[in-house]
């Protein structure tokens, strides 16, 4: 449970950082960041609660998955932002 | 005590999706209302899993958000001139247009309240469940669907098949996009055997858990995607005399197993006993293939080219 | 009686409504064709909440049945209504 | 078992996904289809009028849990009717479209469009209904734009996003039904509805989603374009049949399975609306320029005279006059349907063998093309309400209902619009005798005047000289199947 609740901490942080943070390349910097570790904690915490390691094993690929996809569109994102920069 | 903390879940949830939908048509930047509306279909999948229906939220975060975010995007793409050229058409129209939407809206909810009072709230849930063995399959969706209505779904796919043949006959494909880039790829190239294991997957479960054809076939779709945006102009289908084979073959498989039943003297689609499972999960594969082409076409956006030149550009 | 089919019946009722509304109002294609996928999320919404009988009980499979055939036939709609609007803008350019 | 009512939906819905996998052979595919389930809609016509309704439980699952299809004498009479013209319009579609790239796209389209027909006017279940209506619209759209030019493609966008608002108000009202009385079968509905607001608000939805679709005044701006820039095969089978199985669930609603609930004064309004829609449809008509509009147009009107049979019907008390006045209102449309799709193909002739539709040049077209001058002037003795034709009679016999009920509106309404059709048809006969080198070639192919030919000829005469047939057939039988 203290495992969960850290990551809803993370989260609000990131989100708090999305919202609040001056320009785009620290906005994400939060978002990934805080993020995939808030999500990895939440992960975590329920694996343990549902004491099964068949789901443990599907709730580590959700995290594998998501820190993939999120490092990607971060990437594509900021790549994005710097063509447009320089045009 | 713990139904008012559901409760107030409910009505946050509630109050979200109805700011979030009302946020995305009342923006006048189409951008941000098509974001808006992917972040609505992921909230309503999230509201179907709260309401006990998970077949739904797969369903509708694989094509409800995910495969019409992506053809609404696409859209965007295409014509960049109207997205600056928004706005709604205003003065008296407007107003009889909100008085007819308001009155629309307060006889409906006054007449689901009375629904809901004199209504019997079972309707047809113990009827699905009392018949359960005899379909087939353990899950029950997948029971109404593949069984009990399954010719709302042979129809269903006939809708599919005619929105693609439209989509064909009306022009060809969209010119391909500028691969984004050697990370990209290197996501695609992992992502795409791991949505097609997944689709396996879910079409296999569907019989006894939450899955099933609609939403194994939007995963597949959604590998077509995903090739299409890493630069292959084919998204990865087969040449065209196999993709009208493909197109086909669900409403086609599904016709002939619901004839072939009719020989043994029963009706339209009644399964013979102890075959149901089968001949569901036979429908179902079929289903799953066409769908996926179907969905990968429709988001492609026409006639689509052959696979010889289906190599990413550079 | 419970009270959550209820709230979401009527988030339904209101995303009907509003997108109805906003579908008739919007002057672009694009506009349009979401506003008409929030007016049916709205009803999938009333269906979904009527199949829903408590938190232990098994909900009613058949809305959640006719609700996956229309999210389907929406997704099949938008998909022609954008082909066609494409293909509008393309004679329009010419 | 009745699996014999599956057959006409079957049937056209194998012979697309052929057409779909044998581009070359699609002209075979399409009018072998067409022949089949014609053959099947007679069988199953002759066996509704020896035993009466037939009912299809699919699956084998009692209705409710499971969907059934329904056969009564007011359905598959207009499945003959839609079955007979979309093997004519079939037909000449094989000479319309030269192009073999042109037919490859257009028989699989045609083929589910018949098929979503005869799905929709056998379903007995209402969100089967809605299905149905989805298919219908989808297909009717990209048949209406399948020439891919921009009026044509601008005329399908606004017919799809307004028929899809309508599908979605008729779908409101089904989930209305679906929380009150748990089920969807409309043979159980039939039984257990009430006059009180979840079935009023559920009609007053469901029925303005089918307004939309039947394009009632004022709901009628999307139809003239729509049906004037579609190809002419697909115009007729828009205005005859698609607008028309929109009319039939209304028709079904309000007389049978709505029939406890409904308002003689709710009907009147509706009654209303079709007499606006004559008047306002067939002035437009008569002010039209160009052949197909005026045609489209007069859709409008036409389908105002079917609404005018709905208060009438509604205000009747169950009996022989009744059934008469029923009666006639199928025979109306039936006849309209003919009439429609035979002036929509001679106009594609004509538009093919001038190049162009414009009413104001049409001198000599009676000399070069006189078959075809000579259906479009039957398909006027039908549209204006001239003996022999199925038309004649049926308004007589409206003409005589609103007589009885002292509704001298409906009266006066019939024959001004009986008075402006006789004008638009007259324009353009008169232009058609006139002289003038308008139509290049002479004859045109057999196969492209012959079938409406036969239309306009089964709208005049067979039925008009067959009318009693089709009483006897439709009258008793409608409101029996109530009680199945």
């Amino acid at each position: 449970m203290l495992i969960i609740v850290t990551g809803v901490g993370f989260f609000a942080a990131g989100s708090i950082g999305l919202l609040r943070l001056p320009d785009l390349h620290s906005r994400l910097h939060a978002l990934t960041k805080a993020d995939n570790l808030g999500l990895g904690l939440i992960a975590i915490g329920l694996a343990l609660l549902s004491g099964s390691l068949v789901i443990a094993i599907k709730l580590l690929l959700v995290w594998i998955l998501v820190l993939a996809g999120s490092a990607a569109s971060a990437h594509l994102i900021a790549q994005q932002a710097l063509r447009r920069g320089h045009d | 005590m713990v139904v008012h903390l559901w409760n107030l879940l409910d009505l946050v949830l509630a109050g979200l999706v109805v700011a979030l939908g009302w946020s995305a048509v009342a923006s006048s930047d189409l951008k941000r209302g098509v974001v808006l509306f992917i972040a609505f279909g992921l909230l309503l999948a999230i509201i179907w899993a709260r309401l006990n229906a998970p077949d739904l939220a797969l369903a509708e975060a694989a094509i409800g958000a995910g495969l019409s975010g992506a053809l609404l995007l696409a859209a965007l793409r295409d014509e960049p001139a109207s997205v600056g050229d928004t706005g709604f058409t205003q003065g008296p129209v407007a107003w009889a247009t909100a008085v007819f939407s308001l009155v629309v809206a307060v006889s409906f909810a006054w007449a689901l309240l009375h629904a809901h009072a004199a209504g019997d709230p079972i309707r047809l849930a113990d009827e699905v469940i009392a018949h359960l063995e005899q379909s087939g399959v353990s899950n029950p969706v997948t029971a109404v669907l593949l069984n009990y209505r399954a010719y709302d779904t042979l129809l269903e796919l006939a809708v599919l098949l005619a929105a693609v043949l439209g989509i064909m006959a009306v022009g060809p494909a969209r010119p391909t996009y500028k691969p984004a880039g050697p990370l990209f790829g290197a996501l695609v190239t992992w992502l795409v055997p791991l949505l097609i294991v997944t689709g396996g997957y879910l079409l296999w479960v569907g019989a006894h858990a939450p899955g099933g054809a609609f939403q194994a076939g939007a995963l597949l779709a959604a590998a077509a995607v995903l090739l299409r945006l890493g630069g292959y102009p084919g998204a990865g289908l087969p040449g065209s005399l196999v993709q009208r084979w493909l197109l086909v073959s669900g409403v086609g498989v599904f016709i002939t197993v619901g004839l072939l039943v009719t020989v043994e003297g029963r009706a339209f689609l009644q399964y013979s006993h102890g075959w149901s499972g089968m001949l569901i999960l036979l429908i179902e594969i079929a289903a799953t293939l066409a769908i996926a082409t179907t969905l990968a076409l429709a988001y492609i956006g026409g006639r689509a080219l052959s696979s010889q030149h289906d190599r990413p550009e550079q | 009686m419970l009270a959550t089919d209820l709230i979401y019946s009527f988030a339904g009722v209101a995303l009907f409504a509003l997108g109805l509304r906003a579908a008739l109002l919007h002057r672009t294609l694009l506009g349009r064709v979401l506003s008409i996928n929030i007016c049916g999320a709205g009803i999938f919404l009333v269906f979904v909440a009527l199949a829903y009988r408590g938190h232990d009980l098994a909900p009613d499979a058949v809305p959640h049945a006719l609700v996956l055939t229309g999210i389907v036939v929406a997704v099949s709609a938008t998909a022609l209504a954008l082909a066609l609007g494409r293909r509008l803008h393309e004679a329009g350019d010419e | 078992m009745n699996n014999l009512l599956i057959w006409p939906i079957m049937l056209p819905l194998l012979a697309a996904l052929a057409a779909v996998i044998l581009p070359a052979q699609v002209n075979r595919i399409g009018i072998t289809a067409g022949l089949a389930s014609l053959v099947a809609v007679v069988l199953l016509l002759s066996r509704v009028a020896t035993e009466g309704p037939l009912l299809l439980a699919l699956g084998g699952w009692t209705p409710g849990l499971g969907i059934a299809l329904r056969a009564d004498a007011l359905s598959v009479s207009l499945i003959l009717m839609v079955s007979l013209v979309a093997l004519a319009a079939g037909i000449y579609a094989t000479g319309y479209f030269a192009k073999q790239d042109d037919r490859a796209r257009f028989w699989p389209l045609w083929l589910l469009l018949v098929s979503a027909l005869h799905a929709l006017l056998l379903s007995a279940d209402l969100f089967n209904i809605y299905v149905t209506l989805e298919l219908l619209g989808i297909t009717a759209v990209a048949l209406a734009a399948i020439k891919a030019e921009r009026d044509a493609v601008e005329a399908a966008l606004r017919y799809l996003v307004v028929g899809l608002l309508g599908s979605l108000m008729f779908l409101a009202g089904v989930a209305l039904i679906y929380a009150r009385y748990g089920t969807l079968d409309m043979i159980a509905l039939g039984d257990s509805m009430q006059p009180e607001p979840a079935a009023w608000v559920a009609l007053a939805l469901m029925s303005t989603g089918l307004l939309i679709k039947c394009a009632l005044f004022p709901l009628h701006f999307w139809l003239p374009p729509a049906h004037a820039n579609a190809p002419a095969p697909v115009s007729a089978a828009l205005s005859a049949l698609v607008v028309k199985a929109a009319f039939y669930l209304v028709a079904r609603f309000w007389l049978d399975l709505f029939d406890g609930v409904v308002t003689v004064d709710a009907a009147r309004l509706l009654g209303l609306l079709g007499a606006a829609a004559v008047l306002w449809g067939s002035w437009q008509a008569l002010r039209a320029q160009r052949l197909k509009l005026l045609a489209a147009y007069s859709t409008v009107a036409q389908l105002g005279y079917l609404f005018l049979f709905l208060p009438l019907l509604v205000m009747m008390p169950p009996g022989t006059a009744r059934d008469t006045a029923f009666g006639a209102l199928v025979l109306l449309a039936i006849t309209h349907g003919f009439a429609k799709s035979a002036l929509f193909l001679s106009i594609g002739v004509i538009q093919q063998r001038a190049g162009h539709d414009r009413i104001a040049e049409l001198g000599g077209t009676a000399r070069r093309l006189p078959v075809t001058t000579f259906t479009l002037a039957l398909a006027g003795v039908a549209l204006i309400g001239l003996p022999p034709s199925g038309t004649f009679l049926a308004k007589w016999e409206l003409l005589s209902s609103a007589f009885a009920a002292g509704e001298w509106l409906w009266v006066a309404v019939v024959a001004l619009g009986s008075v402006l059709a006789a004008a638009y048809t007259f324009r353009v006969l008169g232009h058609a005798f006139g002289p003038g080198e308008g139509v290049a070639h002479v004859l045109a192919w057999r196969r492209e005047e012959l079938p409406s030919l036969v239309l306009a000829l089964i709208a005049t005469v067979v039925l008009g000289l067959g009318a009693a047939y089709v009483w006897q057939f439709v009258a008793p039988g409608a409101f029996a199947a109530e009680v199945l």
